[in-house]
């Protein structure tokens, strides 16, 4: 069974925010206006962090780092173990998912997680007509009052799964991709089995320059950073 | 407790209290219902009486003769006239149902198939993989259709339990991830 | 015991409470029911189209899934030399744009007073075409075509735009201006240093280092997804390879924050910054010598064609900007500028990049001739690495223009003066709009807006706004009403690209002539939209028959049928492919072979179509006939202009004012869609509004606290915004982003943010007379909130 | 005898046989708030949790805040009077009953918080069906439920004379008192079992309530978010849930006193010795407070320190402060004067101080910890809506009136039990104290 994650190279990643931006279409999140921004209750699955450290000085690499910050599907999730009807589980796979129908909005679990990478339907999602239009079959909307949250696309997964049994072959690696993986224009993504020694993310993984999020919390996620590198390395 | 201090004791206040017992309860009962009950199944009125029993059975067609799947739509196909008119372009029986496909074939107007089945958009599910590549047959999960005379004017509807029922047994997955989305 | 009287009391209060109960537990249920948004899903079959975005110039190759009669994905075209596959946050949230609630209905026209969207009501296209083609035709009739002015936007290289000049060209204008785009003063610097007229194009992938001097290579660049994958390659494309990137900006900009190094320079002195490195770089001796001795003049003194004496940059360096001056004037450490100029000079293929800033930030010419010299230097001019000329793609010539009042009409002086007053720029138009409002030297009549919002995304937004209302005729082509089009007389929606077939050319900053194609996804637009191009070629046929024949096509098949026949005819290029293909291509033409795999224009057409289009993949570099056509043939460092650096401003007290461009929000576009303003500022998590950055000890000088609103004035006028305190910019300055204050632009954008370009003095770039967006000095003070905001 | 008792008596039962203007007033009052409550309930139903004040990252915040104000009073009652019985503290008698009906009637809105924060209160019995018992919520299900049964039980089991004698002496709701009573006729053997059950539950009540509050800790502690995850938690809440539960008890009684003119009954002496406890409770949470906040500091993990720092000296540094001087301040200053302690208003002044510090206590430990997210994101601040607030006046408003009815059905003060004390405890007592005495024991 593939163990799924992703790799962030934080060497290519200029900030553009691309990602968040294919997330929130692929994945049919409801577009949010200046108020519900205001109080913090504009939905996105995947933003940027700036994660401030050290002072800057002349001839010094800046001190600012934009970190893209979806689920981090830990394998360790200290949300699943929390939530009281297992709308939230870790699945054989790795995915850290979310059953809307299940989901009762209790938001233990958007409490729980570290990471604060969980969303909750504060109202019904709307879209102003014709808006709906654009919205993706293969996700559902969700309704309100429930978390949700970043699924690494795996209703990509279940397509491309779908295809391959159909045409009866394995799974490759480029056929399954998320859509911020897909989009990013710097290549600074790239995701796979992290099990299989020969894929780009497992190759990527070994890197010295890899770190994860909030390591010390034991946590184990599945999403991986590379660190900027030096001139010439 | 409103009527001040002398009691009345006896059968009124006896009568009131059962009142006030019948109005709880009704109320609770009520509330119940309210809340569980989720109006009358719509029904669904075909433009034609399809005799799936005629087709099925006698005549040995093959279900995606007529409801194609597409390979990605996670709903199996309604029949499209055309598919009618390939084999009723011309009346092949006397009946007043045919009538209506010869009809609008040669009008070349549509005929209207009400859904009788919806996917909820939560799930995934793919006609194509079950039906093609597993194999199994459509009166697995749709038993009723085969013999009906008649279309049926609705159906019960298709649960969870009973995707996990033959999932467990054909050890097919059942993480959330698989179907869920 | 149950009595008759108890048991009716039970039965009635049962019944009664089973109704109440009923009702409560029915409404509860309908209360809950009410969490699922009725969403109906799309039905129909299911196809892929390919299309090309214009929601910015960089004209990025997309698929388009499409189910029915929706379209419900974008994605990048795999095949697409300029997007690779990929796209920025402004493709993906293109669909907000299709499907945006306040798209225009379909044509508008004005009933009541100007500048508000409740005085527009419907027309049919037929009402506006015939009173809009009968007006023009009138003018034209009276001997004055002249008096028409097309004014035309920063936005994609479709054949709106061209459709639109070549109409006017034809009617018999001269005033066809464009608005200023953020190419404007690299293209003039790479025209005085190498006499070409276009924008460089920049070999990023190959350099190993690059030192830019405050542009927005990683933001809102020509092309932002080209640019971004190029600098994804330079990081880690190549093994054991790693570019370095030294950004100098008094500003942490988002391209800042990706750099290895940040140079904090003070407002206004990158180019100084940049001689100050070329003179460390000449002075010990470390610049190319063969290349500049071969290929560079101007480095020593020397006599013009009329035998004058012309300093050499040489003494200029050596004179103006010795190490201490420029570490007075800018700020950096003299031991940061040496080691800066030894590094750039050493690396393997160094680059140097002048400061544009956005799609309409230009930045100041002397700062990109700054960045010339620097690549001069080095020789990073038509060499791998370095600054690449991009030729056009070969299409074929239009028809003739027309003679008689058309030719007429175009002998006529423009109205913004740009040719003869101004040699350097081919529009100005902050001029025109004077010209329009004072009548001289002549009336504009009609006034026709393409792509193209001056009253707010210009750098003089209220000139332009009173400009509009001294005309008696305005059409605007727009889709979501923009601040112009609530001045016009008729809004005339343009079709969503999307909506309609359309083929671009190169966008600036790619180094290979490319032609994309795009088929309409949806038969039917969602709204009453015509493509723009369309409208022009109806409008050529109802005026006159001669204005018909030099736009002969019947609708946008048609003419994109002759530019393909054109483009087969010149056997060269292949139609867009994989990886594998470009290298093929690229080794072919190279060994001068040419494989196209087309034969007929028919077949070009269809593979063109399946593929997204047709490019030519081979760069000759070296090419220096080609790259070099000043006089000398060779790479002229203008040390007469370099010895005039900007000077310092004077200490009043006032603060610089730095401006911008987010990329959602660049080009004065894209405020539009939610999704777009809800990522403003990454760095501070900006969204929904104007702020502006000060160092947190000159906000502490100023009493200013961070999220505090703050008043912005400058001379001309003041806006307000939130104060946010960082050190991410220099003290003595205050950064704010363009882009949004608009008042038209749908429910999203409309009064969200204020327009700094508002601000902006009338300063001219004494070198080239573009706009001086860096020249403005401002006050800042604590101000009460804006209207409407918490 | 009997006629004298039955004359010390009246006033126990005088609220139960007339209701005056004030009764129908409050009444009125609080019904009106419920009603306001309802209507904002609607509304949040209608509108979702969009109508709060709640956002990311705050998603918990004044629901949360009284599901733990309203379980840490629900210990008033049982806990105190439990313990109380069990040592034998012959003061307790008239105060028992007044402090058991607040566990029982606050349990109530303590679990109705949680249907309230709830997005889908339609799939509320999920949590039985489809039960993750490794979830720390659930642990608070399963011990909510059982602390309710028990203290109702041990509400109900002291209550059955009180109501023998109700259904004897009042003419009237005889079909609720009769049935209540389960034929109690004060028989020795129905006596011997009644004191026996009491005792058991009183012994039983103890250990859950304990776990009740460690459990509704737990949810906090078993996350790994900063100032949650303390071990110190689980004691912590335990002691403040006692500390605003014998608030609660004293604001109860002084109330029930004058409304009802009990000060026969209940005596300054009580007000006393309840403020005797309180101020022990005070210094015991002072010292949790004190031990769980320098451990942070000295730790000063960047993570807990920014929320150390909010509270201290950051957003929320003014109702911290307020938390210390409203729990610690003046509950000790006032307390710990005998001259002060030993009047009535001396302790209600404490007991109310005590509360609104407890009531901040609780929003400090739910929301900053939230508010102060690890990986830095702009965070709206946390500003409760009118929703949250009318819900909170209205649950409040309805316990008062429930309080109000149940001392309108029931004697407040526990008849038997006082009569009992009466006829016995002197001379109990004076065995008891007695034995304690040196020498030979001179028991007869």
């Amino acid at each position: 069974m593939a163990r799924w994650g992703m790799v962030i190279d934080l060497d290519r990643c200029t900030g553009c925010q691309a990602c968040v931006v294919a997330c929130q279409v692929e994945n049919n999140v409801p577009p949010a206006g200046s108020r519900d921004a205001a109080r913090g209750r504009a939905i996105s699955w995947l933003r940027l962090v700036p994660l401030d450290g050290g002072r800057e000085g002349h001839g010094t690499r800046p001190a600012l780092r934009l970190v893209p910050l979806p689920c981090q599907h830990c394998d360790l999730p200290p949300c699943t173990r929390v939530c009281p009807v297992f709308a939230t589980q870790k699945d054989e796979e790795g995915f850290v998912a979310q059953v809307y129908p299940r989901c009762i909005g209790c938001r233990y679990c958007t409490t729980a997680c570290p990471y604060t990478v969980r969303e909750f339907n504060w109202r019904r999602p709307e879209w102003p007509a014709p808006m709906e239009r654009s919205l993706s079959p293969d996700v559902s909307v969700r309704p309100r009052g429930v978390v949700e949250k970043c699924t690494f696309c795996h209703h990509r997964l279940q397509l491309a799964r779908d295809q391959a049994r159909v045409e009866g072959r394995q799974l490759r690696e480029q056929d399954y991709v998320p859509a911020c993986v897909q989009t990013c224009p710097a290549d600074a993504m790239a995701f796979g089995d992290l099990d299989d020694p020969r894929t780009t993310v497992a190759r990527l993984a070994r890197s010295p320059r890899a770190f994860r999020l909030l390591e010390d919390l034991g946590t184990e996620p599945k999403v991986i950073y590379l660190s900027k590198g030096e001139w010439g390395a | 407790m409103a009527s001040g201090t002398v009691a009345n004791g006896g059968v009124a206040g006896a009568s009131r209290r059962l009142w006030i017992a019948g109005l709880v309860a009704g109320a609770a009962i009520g509330a119940v219902a309210g809340l569980t009950w989720s109006g009358r199944p719509a029904t669904v009125t075909q433009p034609v009486a399809f005799d799936h029993r005629l087709h099925v059975r006698d005549l040995e067609i093959a279900c995606a003769t007529c409801h194609p799947f597409d390979a990605r739509a996670p709903f199996s196909g309604l029949p499209a006239t055309e598919s009618c008119a390939s084999c009723h372009a011309e009346p092949l029986g006397t009946s007043a149902e045919e009538a209506k496909v010869v009809a609008a074939a040669r009008s070349g107007s549509t005929l209207a198939w009400a859904p009788l089945h919806r996917q909820p958009p939560h799930v995934f599910f793919s006609h194509r993989l079950h039906v093609e590549a597993a194999r199994i047959a459509c009166d697995a999960c749709h038993p009723t259709f085969a013999d009906a005379r008649s279309p049926p004017a609705r159906v019960r509807a298709i649960r969870m339990a009973d995707c996990l029922r033959c999932h467990l047994r054909a050890g097919a997955p059942t993480r959330c991830t698989a179907c869920h989305r | 015991m149950l009595s008759r009287r108890r048991f009716l009391g039970f039965t009635a209060g049962a019944a009664a409470g089973a109704a109440l109960g009923g009702v409560a537990g029915a409404g509860l249920r309908t209360l809950f029911a009410s969490a699922e948004s009725p969403i109906v899903p799309p039905r129909g079959p299911e196809r892929v189209v390919l299309s090309v975005c214009d929601l910015c110039p960089g004209g990025c190759g997309v698929r388009v899934r499409v189910i029915g009669d929706r379209a419900v994905r974008l994605e990048g075209n795999p095949l697409h030399p300029v997007s690779g596959g990929r796209l920025c946050p402004r493709g993906q949230a293109a669909l907000q744009a299709l499907y945006h609630p306040d798209r225009a209905e379909g044509p508008l026209r004005r009933r009541g007073p100007r500048g508000d969207l409740s005085s527009f009501e419907r027309a049919t296209w037929d009402e506006a075409l015939g009173e809009i083609g009968a007006r023009l035709a009138e003018i034209r009739a009276g001997g004055r075509p002249e008096a028409v002015v097309l004014v035309t936007g920063g936005g994609g290289a479709g054949l709106g735009p061209r459709v639109a000049r070549r109409f006017l060209s034809a009617y018999g204008s001269p005033n066809d201006v464009a608005l200023h785009r953020g190419d404007d003063a690299a293209a003039i610097a790479l025209l005085l240093a190498q006499g070409v007229r276009a924008a460089p194009a920049l070999d990023l992938q190959s350099a190993d280092y690059v030192l830019s001097l405050g542009s927005a290579l990683l933001e809102a660049w020509s092309a932002p997804v080209h640019a971004t994958r190029a600098y994804g390659e330079f990081r880690r494309g190549r093994t054991g390879r790693r570019g370095k990137l030294v950004h100098v900006e008094p500003r942490l900009s988002i391209t800042a924050a990706s750099a290895d190094e940040w140079i904090a320079v003070r407002p206004g002195t990158e180019g100084v910054f940049a001689l100050g490195v070329a003179a460390a770089i000449v002075g010990e001796g470390l610049h190319a010598k063969p290349f500049v001795a071969e290929r560079v003049a101007g480095l020593e003194e020397d006599r013009d064609a009329a035998g004058r004496t012309r300093p050499g940059l040489r003494s200029v360096l050596a004179r103006r900007y010795r190490l201490e001056q420029v570490e007075a004037e800018t700020g950096v450490p003299g031991d940061v500028i040496l080691r800066v100029a030894r590094e750039f000079a050493s690396a393997g293929a160094s680059l140097a990049i002048g400061p544009r800033k956005g799609p309409l930030l230009p930045g100041r010419l002397f700062d990109h001739l700054a960045a010339g010299v620097l690549n001069a230097l080095v020789g990073a001019v038509d060499a791998p690495g370095g600054v690449l000329v991009a030729d056009d793609p070969p299409l074929p010539p239009w028809p003739a223009l027309p003679g008689g009042v058309s030719a007429a009409g175009r002998a006529r002086p423009k109205l913004d003066g740009a040719g003869p007053d101004q040699p350097l720029l081919a529009s100005d138009p902050e001029r025109l709009a004077e010209a329009i409002r004072a009548g001289t030297p002549y009336r504009a009549e009609a006034l026709l807006l393409v792509d193209a919002d001056p009253a707010f995304a210009s750098a003089a937004p209220e000139t332009f706004a009173a400009a509009v209302q001294k005309v008696p005729l305005v059409v605007s082509f727009t889709a979501i009403p923009d601040d112009t089009a609530l001045l016009a007389d008729w809004i005339l929606p343009a079709s969503h690209f999307l909506e309609r077939a359309d083929l671009h050319t190169t966008p600036a900053g790619v180094p290979y002539p490319l032609v994309s194609l795009a088929r309409p996804a949806l038969l039917r637009p969602v709204r009453d939209a015509r493509p723009t191009a369309e409208v022009f070629l109806e409008l050529a046929r109802r005026i006159a028959p001669d204005l018909a024949a030099a736009l002969p096509w019947k609708d946008l098949d048609a003419l994109l049928r002759w530019e393909m026949e054109g483009l087969h005819a010149a056997r060269r290029g292949a139609v867009m492919g994989t990886a594998f293909d470009e290298a093929f291509v690229r080794m072919m033409e190279g060994a001068g072979w040419w494989a196209p795999g087309y034969r007929t224009p028919a077949e070009l057409w269809t593979r063109a179509h399946e593929s997204g289009g047709w490019w030519d993949p081979f760069y000759d570099h070296g090419d220096w006939r080609r790259v070099l056509r000043t006089a000398s043939g060779k790479v002229e460092l203008r040390g007469d202009l370099l010895d005039l650096a900007p000077a310092a401003p004077e200490r009043d007290g006032a603060l610089a004012l730095l401006l911008f461009e987010p990329l959602p929000i660049a080009g004065g576009t894209g405020a539009e869609l939610p999704f777009l303003q809800a990522i403003l500022d990454p760095g501070h998590e900006a969204h929904w509004e104007t702020w502006a950055e000060i160092h947190p000890e000159t906000a502490a000088r100023l009493g200013v606290s961070d999220r505090d609103w703050i008043r912005v004035e400058s001379p001309r006028s003041s806006i307000v915004a939130r104060a946010r305190l960082t050190a991410r910019v220099v003290p003595d300055a205050v950064a704010v982003p363009v882009g949004l204050g608009k008042r038209g632009g749908g429910r999203w954008a409309s009064g969200i943010g204020a327009n700094p370009l508002r601000l902006l003095a009338p300063a001219r770039d004494p070198l080239c007379g573009l706009p001086d967006f860096g020249a403005t000095r401002v006050r800042v003070a604590r101000a009460r909130p804006p209207d409407g905001s918490a | 005898m009997l006629d004298l008792e039955r004359q010390d008596e009246e006033p126990l039962l005088a609220p139960i046989m007339h209701s005056g203007r004030g009764f129908w007033l409050l009444a009125a009052c609080a019904g009106l708030l419920g009603f306001a409550g309802l209507a904002a309930w609607l509304v949040q139903l209608r509108r979702g949790l969009s109508v709060t004040g709640l956002n990311v990252p705050v998603y918990w915040g004044l629901y949360i805040t009284h599901f733990v104000f309203f379980i840490g009073i629900s210990h008033a009652g049982t806990l105190v009077s439990a313990i109380l019985r069990l040592s034998n503290a012959e003061w307790r008698r008239p105060i028992t009953r007044a402090a058991e009906v607040i566990t029982v009637l606050v349990l109530f809105f303590g679990m109705g918080c949680i249907l309230l924060d709830l997005g889908r209160p339609d799939r509320a019995l999920f949590v039985l069906r489809h039960a993750n018992l490794r979830s720390p919520l659930l642990w608070d299900v399963i011990s909510v439920t059982t602390y309710l049964a028990a203290s109702t039980i041990y509400l109900y089991l002291p209550l059955i004379p009180d109501v023998a004698l109700l259904r004897d002496r009042l003419p009237r709701r005889r079909w609720l008192y009769r049935p209540l009573a389960v034929g109690w006729t004060g028989t020795p053997r129905q006596r011997r079992i009644l004191h026996r059950a009491i005792s058991v539950m009183a012994v039983l009540v103890i250990p859950i309530a304990v776990s009740v509050h460690t459990v509704v800790s737990w949810v906090f502690a078993m996350t790994v978010q900063p100032m949650w995850h303390s071990t110190i938690f689980g004691p912590y809440f335990v002691v403040g849930a006692i500390f605003s539960g014998i608030a609660a008890i004293i604001l109860a009684m002084a109330i029930v006193r004058r409304a009802y003119r009990l000060e026969e009954y209940l005596k300054p002496i009580h007000f006393n010795n309840l403020g005797l406890l309180l101020l022990v409770m005070a210094l015991l949470w002072f010292y949790f407070t004190f031990a769980e906040f320098l451990t942070t500091y000295y730790g000063a993990e960047p993570s807990h320190m920014a929320v150390f720092l909010s509270k201290t000296e950051g957003r929320f540094a003014g109702e911290f402060w307020t938390m210390i001087v409203a729990c610690f301040v003046v509950p000790v200053a006032l307390l710990a004067r005998r001259r002060t302690r030993s009047t009535v208003w001396g302790t209600v002044v404490a007991a109310l101080s005590v509360e609104i510090g407890m009531w901040l206590e609780r929003f400090l430990i739910v929301v900053p910890s939230l508010s102060v997210p690890r990986l830095p994101m702009e965070a709206a601040p946390y500003a409760p809506s009118w929703v949250e607030w009318s819900l909170f006046t209205a649950f409040l408003a309805v316990f008062i009136l429930l309080y109000a009815v149940f001392t309108k059905l029931f004697p407040i003060v526990s008849i038997w039990e006082v009569r009992e004390g009466r006829e016995r405890s002197v001379a109990d007592v004076a065995r008891r104290v007695k034995s304690y005495l040196p020498g030979r024991e001179t028991v007869p």
